[in-house]
């Protein structure tokens, strides 16, 4: 029996790191990864508390969180192809400027 | 929202349901969007024909404001900021103009623009809304947003699709729109905080304006309609915005946003101050009466047709503001009435204007001449539709004039214009004489003596004139209809306004008694 | 007497068609008349103005048999606001159906006459497909027209006054593109413009007095105000009447503004006849016997009203006299005839005004008719000559001109009889009927100012005197011009009318004979304007005046009827020198309306626009003043800050500052999405600091 | 020191070392990889938390198809490695102080201000019962019906949108 603070601690110190992923990282791909790995941090909290409050609320959130996270992904993937299309490279740091 | 209780919201925000449809329609299908628009503004005038006859809802014996469709939107920091929609016979009619005008205009457009046609008709869709906004806000602060709104589309119709020199106009349009409304924010902000409402009919049961603070108030609303009417001499953007505006484009604006200046002094600078509006009476008569005279001399020594019509608006817009000032019934009737002729009969002749434009691409009259033979639908149609904005009895033109002139005559009687008496009507209708020159010398230049060279210069681009087209016919005939309609029957108009306008006359007839 | 009640309420219901039947004529040939044949199209335009008569005629009985009662039939509502109430009333009364009578009647009659005129003509100018509109605008005259005569209003009236003026205006510039003699010009279409513009002066005076009208009276319906005229002041009835005179002015040709109608012979000649002779200028004289009540209480007004008709009739003739166009003479004429009607009217005899009406627009249509015979035969015989002789067409042929006559009267014979009783009844030689209603006319005249009855005497004899010299000129003599000599006679179509007119010449006197008895039309007129004593043939009057008449036609004798004018021999009367130029170049009148209204009106409006309106309001004020003292104040504001001159005003004044606040944070918008999402994750854990640390 | 949490304990931990080697490998397909472990990782925890169905999804759409999509992305584009970029210097150091930052918030959130306690302990009639699932399913299509289909449509917008994004324009419009 774990106490769910010790799930909770888990799922920031995920998150942080998905955070510092983002930050530091200039791969675009990687930084989706890193996005990836927030919301799953999420998403292990929420279903810590659903396991607590024994409600499935929590649970059917994390489903919802799934499935947004796999739109996003698909949205933002091809993003990415049309802007390697364009830019011909990926690197975020070369990507700042509005015009396409 | 229940569209039966209140159906003007569903009028006014329709177009923009017709935007949001065009947006999912692909540039490149011109046509499509083209019917899109034009479905969508025709359904809009059935819905407006709906709203105020078939559905019952609007009882036009009724003086008072009616379809009412009111809820907070804004309440902070004591500001009690409004929805507030409503209609009365002030604004019926014009309300109706706006959505006969839209598809009307829509349908000229068909083979006149070709570029952007998505980006136009959107931005004519949004300028629908934008106008009916203005004729139903009963909310000064909602007012405001529509007034300033009608704006960008209109600029960016001038910008985009004007003449050579369309981003001149379009700013100039711009600012000096803009330069205006501002002095009449500050008022609608001191009206609003100091009567604790924003609402219109609110604020004229309260009343209670002290008579010098109501002057400066009456000053700075006038600032921002006189600039739209055009008032003379704040007409300097007319003549610009018109020459460059596309044939669709100066429809509207002559046709309905000019409208926006005078129905503003009637709905709120009249009701709201009245004792400066009595003060005022005789210099807006003078401001009218040198406008009408000043545009009918400026028209006939235009050589470019569309700047003709243009200054003609001027004169013809000053005989709308002595009706309104003249505070009896028949000249506020027969300035609103007037206000509908002009949209009709000088958006008829922006239409023929741009359905010869179309073929010629000059607008000076010195290539023009003998265009009747070749073209007798055309001028037959032309003639008509001149005659009305000059003012032959038994067109629409005539009704509005001799009515606005009799209560102006009779306000110089009765003591509203306590100096110049007569004289404003005496004079106006020496109007009525240069307004003759003028559209004759119009026609005359176009449509009698020897053929043009136009004739040639287009044949020698391989084509040659034609006359109108069955669509052509479509766009004018049912304005050629309404002429004839108010010109021998005007019963049904008046009656739509007659107890909105005694209503109005009414208070100031005792007003002035109170004062002399 | 029920019965006869029942009948005139049963045939006041037709009122309405007076209009409608014109305007299904029109409608009819603007929708089918394109596959119709010429004389289908004319034959139904005919037939609706006949039809007009017809009810005319029953409408008149109508009123008989109502022993003159006024007969009213609303159709429908018109202006109501206010004080306002105004309808669609039509009117008969004794007054009305005689205009009805005479404007459908002789309308009829032109409209027939027209068929076989416009026939010629529209080949002559080359537009055979021209033919139709020419019956459309014609059809709408005679609807205009009956609006006019036929309306229980002042305002019902001046739909009808104006809408004549229109038809006037469509008509006069019928041939838009060429001048009269059919070289491409603007100067019918000017002449067109001017006729409506000068009409358009007058309705003003109409439409100013109509305000003090409705101001004083609280209505505009007829009865209601005559009935209320006692109570007013007659300072504001004579105002109301005086700016009445500028409408009538403008609409019968009286000075000042009868310029218009000299020019208004560029129509057709039927249109010359029918509106510009026999209806539509006769409008003014209606309106002021219409008004009588008003005019009878204010004799300020009908002194005023009586010099003007009889100067502009003196006036008009001299000019008359001195004219060389058959047309422009009987313009002339036209004018003059009017001055005698408003004299007439102007002095309250109202009875030999609307007699002499009535009388004028049998015999003056009938010479413009055949008028246009003469004019037509010379075209016919000029046609024939240049296609006989291989192309004459270089020189400009001008088949209007006397001058270029001579001899008529042996190739068209029943164009110079009927011409001949024409001039006798113009002329005012018993028993035509222009002596009955003339003299008439004068002997009023004689009871009521020497002054009138002398400028009239005299006018009566210039009249004498220049229709003298048109028949000679014309008639006689020998041809001096070839087309002349080959004249042809004109076809039945256009004859018959013209016998039709010339027997009512001759006869129309009997409407109103100075005998106990015989005063028809008085009696008739009475139920509508009161009975009035009945004058009699007064001998000397009518001695003077035919004695005067026939010494005139002597001279005219003498002068062109003795030893006929040769070919290129200038008229003798121009050995008057500068009278006769006087005469000939209409006393300068138009030059001087030029000079003193047209020029200052073209260079004031032009002013206005060009250097007022755009150099100094649009241009120098706008765009020099206001942006200029924005660029100034933008440029001192640079100045002080960022010592920038001479950039872009809008972009400095307003941009600077923004430009350096922006400089300073555009370090954190730097395009890198990392950056933005450190600044992000900076504010989630500022946050959450926060909320931990917050007490 | 029960079994249960000596379970969770290196459960943890191994999520957190493939985290970072997500976060710190030079090369994307060993990231991609690292996070797949990552996530099979928290589907066990899943599993121990007795929500089975969610374990499932985990790894079937975030373990599966999501991860495949990168990975497919990743060789399609050939970005595998970056050149190193020197943008932005105090940008690493920065982040790295903020998320020490981050973490001992929320450490200092959980254990000094005493936010939800209490075990978890899996009912068991929860696991490995298809009761779970029912219960679940009927709350799925019972309350939370409307978002349920709002998450179809959001679905059914990314798809469309994708296919724009993606698709080849022909003839260059602009």
């Amino acid at each position: 029996m774990v106490p769910v603070n010790y799930y909770i601690i888990l799922s920031a110190i995920l998150f942080t790191l998905g955070a510092l992923g983002v930050l530091v990282r200039r791969n675009p791909l990687i930084m989706f990864m890193s996005i990836e790995l927030m919301l799953n941090a999420a998403n292990l909290a929420m279903v810590a508390f659903s396991s607590v409050n024994h409600s499935f609320s929590g649970q059917i959130f994390v489903f919802f969180v799934i499935a947004v996270a796999a739109a996003e992904v698909a949205v933002g993937l091809a993003l990415i192809v049309q802007i390697f299309k364009s830019k011909h490279t990926i690197n975020v740091d070369d990507v700042n400027s509005l015009k396409g | 929202m229940n569209f039966f209780t209140e159906p003007l919201t569903l009028l006014t925000f329709f177009p923009l349901l017709g935007v949001l449809l065009l947006l999912f329609i692909p540039g490149g299908q011109k046509n499509a969007l083209r019917w899109t628009a034009l479905a969508v503004s025709l359904i809009t005038f059935v819905i407006s024909l709906w709203v105020f006859f078939l559905s019952g809802l609007y009882d036009a014996s009724n003086p008072d404001l009616q379809l009412v469709a009111r809820h907070p939107w804004i309440q902070v920091a004591g500001w009690n900021i409004e929805y507030h929609l409503a209609a009365d016979g002030l604004s019926i009619l014009l309300i109706l103009l706006t959505t006969l005008l839209t598809p009307i205009s829509i349908l000229s457009t068909w083979t006149a623009v070709e570029e952007r046609v998505k980006e136009f008709m959107v931005f004519f869709l949004l300028l629908e809304t934008g106008m009916l906004g203005v004729f139903v806000a009963q909310d000064l602060f909602l007012f405001y947003i529509f007034w300033e709104f009608t704006l960008v589309p209109m600029y960016f119709l001038i910008g985009i699709w004007g003449g050579p020199r369309r981003i001149y106009a379009a700013l100039k349009f711009f600012l000096y729109t803009m330069a205006g409304s501002i002095l009449m924010l500050l008022a609608i902000l001191w009206l609003g905080i100091q009567g604790g409402t924003f609402s219109v009919p609110q604020l004229i049961e309260q009343g209670g304006i002290p008579a010098n603070i109501q002057w400066w108030l009456f000053i700075a609303f006038a600032a921002a309609f006189a600039i739209k009417v055009p008032m003379w001499p704040l007409h300097s953007w007319l003549p610009d915005a018109h020459v460059e505006a596309p044939t669709a484009g100066s429809v509207i604006l002559a046709g309905v946003l000019l409208k926006l200046g005078t129905y503003g002094f009637v709905r709120f600078n009249i009701p709201l101050f009245p004792e400066a509006t009595l003060k005022a009476a005789p210099w807006i008569a003078l401001l009218a009466t040198i406008g009408i005279i000043y545009g009918a001399a400026v028209s006939y020594a235009q050589t470019d047709i569309k700047k003709l019509v243009a200054y003609s608006s001027v004169s013809h817009l000053g005989f709308v503001m002595l009706g309104l000032f003249a505070l009896n019934p028949e000249g506020l009737a027969g300035a609103i009435l007037q206000m509908i002729n002009h949209g009709i009969s000088t958006g008829a002749l922006f239409l023929l204007v741009g359905m010869i434009y179309e073929q010629t691409h000059t607008r000076e009259f010195k290539v023009y001449g003998g265009l009747w033979k070749l073209m007798p639908v055309f001028g037959t149609l032309y003639l008509i539709v001149s005659l009305s904005s000059m003012g032959l009895p038994g067109l629409n033109g005539f009704v509005g004039e001799f009515t606005i002139l009799l209560g102006a005559w009779g306000a110089g009687q009765s003591g509203v214009f306590y100096w110049g008496g007569v004289w404003f009507a005496a004079i106006s209708a020496l109007g009525v004489i240069m307004a003759a020159i003028y559209i004759l010398y119009m026609f005359q230049k176009m449509f009698m003596g020897p053929q043009g060279e136009v004739v040639d210069e287009v044949k020698k681009h391989g084509h040659s004139l034609r006359d109108l087209n069955w669509r052509e016919i479509a766009v004018i005939a049912p304005l050629i209809l309404l002429i004839f309609w108010i010109g021998l029957y005007p019963a049904p108009f008046f009656d739509l306004m007659a107890p909105s306008v005694n209503k109005l006359a009414e208070t100031f007839s005792a007003a002035a008694l109170a004062l002399r | 007497m029920h019965l006869s009640e029942t009948i005139s309420s049963g045939f006041l219901f037709l009122a309405p068609w007076l209009v409608f039947l014109p305007l299904i004529g029109l409608l009819v040939n603007i929708v089918f008349g394109g596959r119709m044949s010429e004389n289908l199209v004319g034959g139904i335009a005919s037939a609706f103005s006949g039809a007009a008569f017809a009810v005319s005629v029953l409408l008149a009985y109508s009123v008989s048999l109502a022993h003159g009662e006024t007969l009213r039939w609303t159709l429908a509502e018109w202006i109501h606001i206010g004080d306002v109430s105004l309808d669609w009333t039509f009117r008969a009364d004794s007054l009305s159906t005689t205009m009805m009578l005479v404007v459908s009647g002789v309308g009829t009659l032109i409209h027939i006459y027209a068929i076989g005129y416009m026939h010629e003509d529209v080949r002559f100018k080359n537009d055979p497909a021209r033919f139709r509109r020419f019956f459309v605008f014609l059809n709408l005259f005679i609807a205009a027209m009956m609006i006019l005569v036929s309306g229980d209003s002042y305002l019902m009236l001046f739909v009808g006054w104006e809408g004549v003026g229109l038809c006037s205006f469509l008509l006069i510039g019928f041939w838009y593109e060429m001048d009269t003699l059919a070289r491409p010009s603007w100067s019918n279409s000017k002449a067109a413009v001017k006729a409506f513009v000068a009409n358009r002066v007058g309705d003003f005076g109409f439409l100013i007095a109509s305000f003090i009208m409705f101001w004083a009276f609280g209505s505009f319906q007829f009865d209601a105000v005559f009935a209320k005229a006692p109570e007013i002041q007659t300072g504001v009835i004579l105002a109301i009447t005086l700016f009445f005179l500028v409408g009538v002015a403008g609409k019968s040709a009286q000075i000042p503004l009868y310029v218009w109608l000299p020019d208004a012979m560029a129509g057709p000649t039927p249109v010359s006849a029918l509106i510009h002779a026999a209806t539509m200028v006769t409008a003014g004289v209606y309106l002021v016997t219409r008004s009588a009540p008003l005019y009878s209480s204010v004799p300020e007004a009908q002194n005023i009203v009586a010099l003007v008709g009889a100067v502009t009739a003196l006036f008009a003739a001299t000019i008359a006299v001195g004219q060389y166009d058959i047309k422009k003479v009987l313009a002339y004429s036209t004018i003059s005839q009017l001055g005698f009607m408003v004299a007439a009217v102007g002095m309250g005899a109202y009875v030999a005004g609307m007699f002499h009406l009535v009388t004028h627009a049998f015999f003056k249509a009938l010479l413009f008719l055949a008028a246009g015979s003469v004019i037509l035969g010379m075209e016919r015989g000029h046609h024939h000559l240049a296609h006989g002789h291989g192309g004459h067409h270089g020189e400009t042929f001008d088949p209007g001109d006397m001058r270029n006559m001579g001899g008529l009267r042996k190739t068209m014979p029943v164009t110079f009889w009927v011409y001949m009783i024409g001039t006798l009844a113009l002329a005012g030689i018993a028993p035509f009927a222009g002596f009955w209603s003339k003299d008439e006319i004068l002997l009023d005249a004689s009871h009521h100012s020497q002054a009138v009855y002398w400028l009239l005497t005299i006018a009566a004899f210039c009249t004498a005197f220049y229709m003298g010299r048109q028949i000679w000129m014309v008639f006689f003599g020998e041809a001096r011009h070839e087309a002349a000599a080959h004249a042809e006679e004109s076809p039945k179509v256009m004859t018959v009318p013209l016998m039709i007119l010339a027997a009512l010449s001759l006869l129309g006197g009997a409407l109103n004979l100075p005998f106990d008895g015989f005063h028809n039309l008085g009696h008739w007129l009475g139920h509508t304007l009161g009975e009035v004593e009945a004058l009699g043939l007064n001998l000397q009057v009518a001695g003077i005046s035919t004695a005067l008449a026939l010494l005139a036609i002597l001279i005219s004798w003498l002068i062109y009827g003795r030893k006929p004018l040769a070919k290129n021999q200038s008229d003798p009367l121009e050995s008057f020198g500068l009278l006769f130029k006087g005469m000939n170049r209409k006393w300068w009148v138009d030059e001087l309306y030029q000079f003193l209204v047209i020029t200052p009106y073209v260079k004031i409006s032009h002013f206005l626009a060009d250097v007022i309106d755009w150099r100094f309001w649009h241009d120098w004020f706008h765009e020099t003043v206001l942006l200029g003292a924005y660029n100034w104040a933008s440029a001192i504001g640079l100045n002080v800050y960022a010592d920038q001159k001479g950039i872009d005003a809008f972009a400095n004044w307003l941009g600077a500052a923004t430009q350096r606040l922006s400089a300073a944070t555009r370090k954190v918008q730097n395009g890198f999405v990392r950056s933005y999402a450190l600044s992000v994750f900076l504010g989630v854990v500022v946050i959450l600091g926060y909320l931990l640390l917050k007490p | 020191m029960n079994i249960d949490f000596i379970l969770f304990l290196v459960l943890a931990l191994a999520a957190i070392a493939t985290a970072l080697g997500m976060l710190l490998s030079r090369n994307a397909v060993y990231s991609a990889l690292f996070l797949v472990l990552n996530f099979a990782v928290v589907a066990v925890f899943y599993l121990l938390l007795g929500a089975p169905f969610i374990a499932m999804a985990q790894v079937t759409v975030y373990a599966g198809a999501i991860m495949v999509l990168f990975l497919f992305v990743i060789m399609l584009l050939g970005a595998d490695e970056l050149a190193p970029g020197k943008a932005l210097p105090w940008q690493r150091p920065l982040a790295a102080t903020l998320a020490v930052v981050l973490v001992i918030e929320a450490a200092y959130l959980l254990l000094a201000r005493g936010a939800p306690s209490g075990l978890v302990t899996p009912p068991t009639e929860y696991t490995n019962s298809t009761e779970s699932l029912r219960e679940m399913a009927l709350a799925l299509f019972g309350q939370y019906l409307l978002p349920f289909e709002i998450t179809s449509i959001l679905l059914l917008v990314a798809m469309v949108g994708a296919i724009v994004l993606a698709k080849q324009e022909k003839g260059g419009r602009r």
